[in-house]
């Protein structure tokens, strides 16, 4: 199988390009070339393979022995990683045992092997791995292509939020119900539109600064009309937002905003 | 060196993938630098009309290059991200309703139905909406500013005139139901 | 109705702002459901044909269609940007393959196969990059989670389905292999 040409270990800082052909390498070396191992299957394949052994023909004392040697090295460095070595080893060695007892003859068949199971669980390994290899050959997205996003203009779509009257209401009669004022405050139709009119009265003497009294009125819009008006006056008066002047009896009457100070 | 031909077909590629805006500097780096800006431009130019009729459209904006959806056709995309319609927040709700209803007011008007403060900026809103404006000051001290609503409002609601707004007569009952 | 010229510029356009894969369900609220899969599936075949030759492709991955950067012309965007994101660690492909080829499994199946056991790191950083989700609990005491690969790790690999993933070796093969 071929190694990826990745460094697999560093060793005294060089990269390592391949799993050392020996097994007698520095033991300064092998910690670091065991931090390349997935673990003990990974070891037994790479032992298996080095050694070019069948894996159906695994000689148990030879593969135990240089497994043991890993082990050791393995201990004295890094026990957190050996605890499923040790597992390994244990199951490597009563692989052993079992094979140096006499077989009963009715177990002769491939099942009783006591290597079997061991196989079984290399090859699937083997399988993994391989495949691992091949998912991670496969363009990926990042890193091996990137995606198409065209920029969608944020601005040219900015939606503003939608109200209707409706809301409005609802929203008027819980700040009511809020504060208690609906005994004193009942808005009805004909006071929203003497408020209305306070507003228009405002609007137009924002410009004039003040205006003739009967320039206020629409004789056109009918008595309703006039009589709305004339209650926005005396309400802005009320208010104190506007002054309604006369010289003397009979002269126009204007209507000024309250202004005290000049704007400055 | 690069075929023009080739040359394009990677301009293209980077700018349809690229999040950000892409300057001259960024998409020489593209071609090593073997590339001077006269071409580089005439190139750009050159795709900018290649896409001419398309749904997108390559523009050239302060930060560099980039490939951007035509306005037309964002109606369509819309259809697959229904956004949330956005909403005011409460406190902009009940202002807005405040003024409505009981204009003109000043800000402390509106404080003291709500019993709390209102944020210049909630007014800022309702202002920049043109909803509301200014429309006088009331002679107390300090000469607070009068709000009342606009024209654009009542336009914006499909109302003709503020009394269109809900009546409010049935708040006796309104209440019993809530068992307020 | 739409004419077909029009839905094509409109699905291109679609595509090519969206970086998620639409699927045909998507595409079709483009055109208010009025545009029958049929006519759909042949005009986004058109638009496949149309790009042939360019930079990106028009592909259909396992959640829909979208646009990418053919693998070959990313050369050039890297230039732009240097830093590649690195490569998964062994454990964390081959944590990832046990989970693509014998989902659902649970850790213990992953330990199992791997003769290991699995940090909790790698499976995090597999289902933050979206790759892998718990689809589930197998009855056993502890009720440990299934793990399960996910649309999205298909869709970043290009993929429809997992049936095409590249097929497991064969374990004759394997034998013969290691029998060397």
């Amino acid at each position: 199988m071929n190694q990826p040409e990745a460094a697999i270990a560093r060793l005294y800082g060089e990269p390592v390009l391949e799993v050392p052909q020996d097994l007698y390498i520095p033991p300064d070396a092998l910690e670091v070339f065991l931090d390349t191992f997935e673990g003990p299957l990974d070891l037994l394949l790479y032992l298996i393979r080095k050694n070019n052994l069948s894996v159906l023909d695994i000689p148990m004392a030879e593969l135990t022995r240089q497994y043991m040697s890993y082990v050791d090295m393995m201990r004295a460095h890094q026990l957190e990683l050996a605890a499923e070595y040790l597992l390994m080893a244990a199951l490597l060695i009563e692989i052993k045992s079992r094979m140096l007892l006499p077989r009963p003859p009715e177990a002769e068949d491939e099942q009783a092997d006591p290597r079997a199971e061991l196989v079984k669980r290399l090859l699937e390994y083997e399988q993994i791995k391989l495949a691992a290899l091949r998912i991670d050959e496969l363009p990926q997205a990042m890193r091996d292509f990137a995606l198409v996003e065209v920029w969608i203009e944020q601005a040219a779509v900015k939606r503003l939020p939608q109200i209707n009257a409706e809301d409005l209401k609802n929203v008027w009669l819980e700040l009511l119900t809020r504060v208690q004022m609906n005994r004193h405050h009942r808005v009805t139709r004909e006071q929203l539109s003497v408020r209305e009119h306070m507003t228009r009265i405002l609007r137009r003497l924002q410009d004039l600064k003040f205006i003739e009294f009967r320039e206020l009125f629409d004789i056109a819009g009918g008595i309703p009309e006039l009589l709305v008006t004339f209650l926005a006056l005396l309400e802005l008066a009320r208010e104190n937002l506007v002054s309604v002047t006369q010289q003397e009896a009979y002269a126009a009457i204007y209507v000024k905003l309250n202004e005290t100070r000049l704007d400055v | 060196m690069y075929e023009l031909k080739e040359i394009k077909l990677i301009l293209e590629t980077a700018l349809l993938s690229s999040q950000e805006p892409l300057p001259l500097a960024e998409l020489k780096k593209l071609f090593e630098n073997e590339l001077d800006t006269e071409t580089l431009r005439k190139l750009l130019d050159e795709l900018r009309q290649d896409w001419y009729g398309k749904g997108i459209e390559l523009v050239n904006v302060a930060s560099g290059w980039r490939f951007r959806v035509k306005p037309e056709y964002q109606i369509y995309l819309d259809r697959l991200n229904p956004e949330k319609p956005p909403r005011y927040s409460r406190a902009a709700m009940e202002t807005l309703s405040i003024i409505a209803y009981r204009q003109p007011v000043t800000r402390g008007d509106i404080e003291q139905i709500r019993g709390v403060s209102v944020s210049t900026h909630v007014i800022k809103v309702l202002e920049d909406r043109g909803w509301i404006d200014v429309v006088g000051h009331r002679e107390t001290p300090g000469r607070p500013a009068l709000y009342a609503t606009t024209k654009n409002f009542l336009d914006d609601l499909n109302l003709r005139s503020l009394e269109e707004l809900p009546p409010l007569e049935d708040i006796g009952n309104l209440e019993k139901e809530l068992n307020l």
